[in-house]
C-alpha cells in the first residue's frame, strides 16, 4: 500500500525532497503547491528538481541536509536536522531540545 | 468493443464494457454529490477519470512534477503486522531509507490514547531515540478510539446498551463523560510526546465513534494548540459522515452530526488542525471506479473549503483503495493518481 | 576488628562491624519469624549467612552443583526498558544465547492482562514466531493487576476512593465485580497464548492489589488447568502478605488476606500451579544482610511445605535485593546464593 | 540483575542443561532435585555434568538439542524442541501444534 502510493504519487522523501516540502505544510500549514515553490527557493533550485532523485542527492550532499544512503563522513539524523532548520528558516522540535539537552542553546 | 479489467471494491478483479465503466463513474459522483449537497465532477474530470480507469497498465502515476507528500497512519504498526521482527526504531528506518517515506509516525500496537497514557514513559524513550538517528518528520499517531472508554473496558455506561432499552439521556450523558476523559488522555500523551520532541501529533481515524469522538478531538486539537503553537496536528478521519451516536453534540456553535468533509475541515480549521485527512469508505460490492469518482466527489470541495494542507487517507477500504489486506497496485495506483490529480490534494 | 563493606536496602554502601552484621540478621530472621509465626533460621544458617555477608569478595556464588534454574518476569521488556532497539524476538534470543537463560517469557509493555486482551492477536503472531527459533522453554506472561479495572481507567467503582467514604460494602462489590472482569480476562489471554504454543503463562506479581488479586489468579489458574491439564502456570507474588483489600474473600475455605508465603503455596498449589513464586520485600532502611535473612525466614517454610518447585522472586527490591534500579553484582550475588544455598530453592 | 543470578546460581540456559532442567520442573513439576536426576538419566551423564558448559556443549551437539552457538547444520530453534520432547519423553506445546500445522503424515 505504502510502496504503492510512494511510486503512483508520493515525492520521495529523503530520496527527493519531500520531507522538506512535508516540513512546511507542518510547520506553516503551506498548501502543496506553495510548500514546493518555498521549499524550490530556499534550496536555490526548480520546483521541477525537487523529485527528482538525481538532482536532489547531489543538492542534499551539498547542502549536508542528509542522503537516504548515509555515506560516511556525512550530516545524517539529528545533525541533518540542525541544517534543515537553518536552510528552511523553521524550527524543529527536537532539534531545539536538542540544543537544550546539549546545553548549545543560544 | 474490448473488455476493460478492474475490480470490485473488495479487491475481485471484474471485467467491464466501455459503456459499463462510464455509467460507474457516473453513478458514482453522482451518489456523493446528492449525499453531501455538493457539485458532482465535470465532463472534464470525468474524462480524465475514464482514461485512468480504462487504461491496460499494470501500473499508473502522475506525472512527473504533481507528486505530493505522504503521511502514514499506524505508520511503525505495519512493519509489524506482516511479521517483520524488527524494533520500532528499526521500522522507522526501513520508511525513511528503503521505502523514501516523506513523513512517519511511530505508534504503540493498542493504537488508542487511552492505551498509551500508562505507558507514556516507556514511548517517549523509543521517540527521542528515534528522532537522534532519523531525519524526516515524525509524528506519533493514536487514535481517540471512544468505543474503549464505554464498559466493560473503560469506566463510563455503554451508550451502545443503553441505546436499544430507551435510555437517550444516560447514553448521551455516558457519551459526554467519555469525551471528558478521551479530552484529557489525547493533551497528555500528545504533550509528552511534543515535550520529547515530536515534529507533529496525529490523530488517526477521528470521529470512528461519531460525533463524541470527533468532538473529543477537536477539543484535544484547540488545547494542545493553544498550549504548543507550533505543533502539528494532524486530524485523520474515519468514515466520510459524522455518525449522529449522540447526535446534540456542537463544536464553536456547528452540530458535528451528519458533517461531510467539506465542512468537517472548517471546523478542524477552527481548532488549530494544521493537516486534515478526510475519508470515504470503499463500498465492496460496486466497482473501483464508482467508488473512487465518489471518493473524489466527496473531498473536491473539502480541498477547496481548506486553507490548510488536505492529505486524503488511501489506506486499506478508504478513498477507492479496495476492501483487501494485500492491496493489488494497480487498483492502488489508479486511485492514488485520480485523487491526487482531480482531487487536487496536499499529500496522501 | 576489620570493618565489613555491605549495602543498605536503597543500594547505598555502608560500613559494619561484625557485630553489628550478626545483630542485623538476628533481627532480620526475628522480623520475619515473628510476623509469620515460623521458626527463626538455625544457628548454623545464621553463621553461613554471616560468611556470606562477611566475604569482602566483589562476587560469591553458590558451590557446583548447587545451580538452580531461572525464570524470568517481564522477561522481554528489561531489555525494552534499557532503550535497546530491538524486536521481542531478538530479545528472547539474546537472553537465551547472550546470556544464558534457562527459561524465557514474552511480555507487552504494559504488561496486564487487560490491556494484552484487545490486542492478543498481534501477541500471538509474533509469539508464534518467536517459538519457532528458539529452543528455550517460552511463558507468555503479564500482571492479574486488579487496579487498573477501577475507574477511571477501568470498568468498576474505585474502592481505594470508597474506602476512605465509609462505603465498605461497595467497595467490596467493586472488588468483585473486578475480580470476575480480571478472570475472564486472563482466561481469555492465558488460553490464546497456549494454543499458540505456549510453554507457559506467567501471573506477575500476584495480590499487588491485595486480596481480590491473589483470588482471581488462584480461580484463572483452576479454570485454565481444567481446560489444559498440560499447561505449565508460574504465579509469582507481588509481596510477602496479602493485604486485606477487600478483606473477607476466600479460595476454597480459606481466608486470603494475611497469608504469608508458607500459606500461599498451599492455596497455589491447590488451584494446580505449575511452579510458585514467593516474594519478600526489601526494607529500604534496613541493611541487605538484615533483608536476606528476614526473606529466607519466609521463604524456608514456603520451600518445606511446597509439592511444587519454588522460584522465589530476586528482583528489584524484593528478595534481599536493593531497590534500586542499576542492581550492584556484590548485593545480587550474595542474595542469590543466600536464597538458594539456605532457602533450598528449585529456581529463582 | 538477570545476569548476576545466572552467574552467581543460574544453571546457564542452553550453555548448559538448564533449560532442560527447567522443562522438567514445568511439564512434570518436578522439584530441583528430582529434575536434575531426571536429565541426567535421560542424557546418560552424572548430575554434576549438567551445569557444565565444556560437558554439555559436546552432550548437546551429540544429541542435537540446540547449541548456544549457532553452527551451521545443527538443530536451532524448533528442531531441537523436537529432539528435546523426545529425548526426555515430554510434550512440548509448540512442537505438537508444529506436528498438526505440518500435515497429517508428520503426527
Amino acid at each position: 500500500m505504502a510502496i504503492t502510493h510512494a511510486i503512483a504519487s508520493g515525492m520521495g522523501g529523503m530520496r527527493t525532497a519531500g520531507d522538506l516540502v512535508a516540513r512546511m505544510q507542518m510547520t506553516r500549514g503551506m498548501r502543496i503547491k506553495e510548500a514546493k515553490e518555498y521549499v524550490a527557493r530556499k534550496l536555490s533550485v526548480s520546483v521541477t528538481d525537487l523529485s527528482d532523485p538525481f538532482r536532489m542527492t547531489e543538492i542534499r550532499d551539498e547542502l549536508g541536509i542528509g542522503l537516504v544512503t548515509p555515506l560516511p563522513g556525512r550530516p545524517m539524523g539529528m545533525e541533518a536536522k540542525f541544517r534543515i532548520a537553518e536552510i528552511l528558516g523553521i524550527k524543529i522540535n527536537c532539534v531545539n531540545k536538542f540544543k537544550k539537552k546539549a546545553n548549545i542553546d543560544r | 468493443m474490448p473488455k476493460i479489467l478492474t475490480r470490485m471494491g473488495d479487491g475481485f478483479l471484474a471485467e467491464v464494457s466501455e459503456g459499463e465503466l462510464r455509467k460507474d463513474l457516473e453513478e458514482g459522483t453522482k451518489d456523493a454529490a446528492e449525499r453531501a449537497k455538493v457539485p458532482p465532477l465535470n465532463e472534464d474530470e470525468l474524462r480524465h477519470l475514464y482514461d485512468i480507469y480504462r487504461s491496460s497498465a499494470k501500473f499508473t502515476s502522475v506525472d512527473i512534477g504533481d507528486e505530493v507528500v505522504l503521511t502514514y497512519d499506524a505508520g511503525t504498526l505495519k512493519i509489524r503486522r506482516v511479521g517483520i521482527d524488527v524494533g520500532r526504531i528499526h521500522a522507522l528506518q526501513i520508511y525513511e531509507r528503503l521505502l523514501g517515506a516523506d513523513t512517519m509516525e511511530l505508534a504503540h500496537v493498542d493504537y488508542s490514547y487511552k492505551a498509551v497514557k500508562p505507558i507514556v514513559g516507556n514511548e517517549q524513550p523509543i521517540l527521542e531515540q528515534a528522532l537522534l538517528t532519523s531525519t524526516i518528520p515524525l509524528f506519533y499517531g493514536a487514535m481517540p478510539n471512544l468505543g474503549i472508554y464505554s464498559q466493560p473496558d473503560g469506566p463510563v455506561p455503554n451508550a451502545s446498551e443503553l441505546m436499544p432499552m430507551g435510555k437517550i439521556a444516560e447514553a448521551r450523558a455516558a457519551q459526554e463523560e467519555a469525551v471528558e476523559l478521551a479530552v484529557k488522555d489525547m493533551v497528555y500523551v500528545g504533550s509528552a510526546m511534543y515535550e520529547s520532541g515530536a515534529d507533529g501529533i496525529n490523530f488517526d481515524t477521528t470521529g470512528a465513534a461519531g460525533d463524541p469522538d470527533f468532538l473529543a478531538t477537536l477539543r484535544a486539537s484547540k488545547i494542545l494548540k493553544a498550549k504548543y503553537p507550533d505543533l502539528c496536528v494532524e486530524l485523520g478521519m474515519a468514515g466520510e459522515f459524522i455518525l449522529g451516536m449522540h447526535g446534540r453534540l456542537e463544536f464553536e456553535g456547528v452540530r458535528l452530526a451528519g458533517l461531510y468533509p467539506h465542512e468537517q475541515v472548517k471546523l478542524a480549521q477552527s481548532a488549530g488542525v494544521s493537516i486534515f485527512g478526510p475519508v470515504v469508505n470503499t463500498n465492496t460490492s460496486k466497482s473501483c471506479a464508482w467508488n473512487i469518482a465518489r471518493a473524489i466527489t466527496f473531498i473536491k470541495p473539502c480541498v477547496a473549503n481548506a486553507t490548510i494542507p488536505v492529505h486524503a487517507n488511501m489506506g486499506m477500504g478508504v478513498g477507492g483503495a479496495p476492501v483487501v489486506d494485500n492491496p493489488p497496485t494497480d487498483a492502488i495506483s489508479r486511485a492514488s493518481k485520480a485523487m491526487v490529480e482531480i482531487g487536487r490534494l496536499d499529500g496522501l | 576488628m576489620g570493618k565489613i563493606l555491605t549495602r543498605m536496602g536503597d543500594g547505598f554502601l555502608s560500613e559494619m562491624t561484625e557485630g553489628e552484621l550478626q545483630k542485623d540478621i538476628e533481627e532480620g530472621t526475628q522480623d520475619a519469624a515473628d510476623r509469620a509465626g515460623v521458626p527463626p533460621l538455625s544457628a548454623d544458617e545464621l553463621k553461613h549467612l554471616f560468611d556470606i555477608y562477611h566475604s569482602p569478595a566483589k562476587f560469591v556464588s553458590v558451590e557446583p552443583g548447587n545451580e538452580i534454574v531461572l525464570s524470568f518476569d517481564a522477561g522481554t521488556l528489561k531489555l525494552q526498558r534499557l532503550g535497546i532497539n530491538t524486536g521481542r524476538i531478538h530479545n528472547i534470543q539474546i537472553m537465551e544465547r547472550a546470556l544464558g537463560a534457562d527459561t524465557m517469557e514474552m511480555g507487552h509493555i504494559d504488561y496486564s492482562y487487560k490491556a494484552v486482551k484487545p490486542i492478543v492477536g498481534d501477541e500471538q503472531q509474533e509469539f508464534e514466531q518467536a517459538l519457532l527459533v528458539s529452543t528455550l522453554p517460552l511463558f507468555y506472561g503479564a500482571m492479574p493487576n486488579l487496579a487498573i479495572y477501577s475507574q477511571p481507567d477501568g470498568p468498576v467503582a474505585n474502592s481505594a476512593e470508597l474506602l476512605p467514604l465509609g462505603k465498605i460494602a461497595e467497595s467490596r462489590v467493586a472488588q468483585e465485580e473486578a475480580v470476575e472482569l480480571a478472570v475472564k480476562d486472563m482466561v481469555y489471554v492465558g488460553s490464546a497464548m497456549y494454543e499458540s504454543g505456549a510453554d507457559g503463562i506467567n501471573f506477575d506479581t500476584t495480590g499487588a492489589a491485595g486480596d481480590p488479586d491473589f483470588l482471581a489468579t488462584l480461580r484463572v489458574t483452576k479454570i485454565l488447568k481444567e481446560k489444559y491439564p498440560e499447561m505449565c502456570i508460574e504465579l509469582g507474588m507481588a509481596g510477602e502478605f496479602i493485604l486485606g483489600m477487600h478483606g473477607k474473600l476466600e479460595f476454597e475455605g480459606v481466608r486470603l488476606a494475611g497469608l504469608y508465603p508458607h500459606e500461599q503455596v498451599k492455596l497455589a498449589q491447590k488451584a494446580g500451579v505449575t511452579i510458585f513464586g514467593p516474594t519478600v520485600n526489601t526494607n529500604t532502611s534496613r541493611s541487605c544482610a538484615w533483608n536476606i535473612a528476614r526473606a529466607i525466614t519466609f521463604i524456608k517454610p514456603c520451600v518445606a511445605n511446597a509439592t511444587i518447585p519454588v522460584h522465589a522472586n530476586m528482583g528489584m527490591g524484593v528478595g534481599g535485593a536493593p531497590v534500586v534500579d542499576n542492581p550492584p553484582t556484590d548485593a545480587i550475588s550474595r542474595a542469590s546464593k543466600a536464597m538458594v544455598e539456605i532457602g533450598r530453592l528449585d529456581g529463582l | 540483575m538477570a545476569i548476576t543470578h545466572a552467574i552467581a546460581s543460574g544453571m546457564g540456559g542452553m550453555r548448559t542443561a538448564g533449560d532442560l532442567v527447567a522443562r522438567m520442573q514445568m511439564t512434570r513439576g518436578m522439584r530441583i532435585g528430582e529434575a536434575k536426576a531426571y536429565v541426567a538419566q535421560k542424557l546418560s551423564v552424572p548430575v554434576q555434568d549438567l551445569a557444565d558448559p565444556v560437558r554439555m556443549a559436546e552432550v548437546r551437539d551429540d544429541l542435537d538439542l540446540g547449541l548456544v552457538r549457532s553452527l551451521p547444520h545443527r538443530v536451532k530453534g524448533i528442531d531441537a524442541k523436537f529432539r528435546i520432547a523426545e529425548v526426555l519423553g515430554i510434550g512440548i506445546n509448540c512442537v505438537n501444534r508444529f506436528r498438526g500445522r505440518v500435515g497429517k503424515k508428520f503426527k
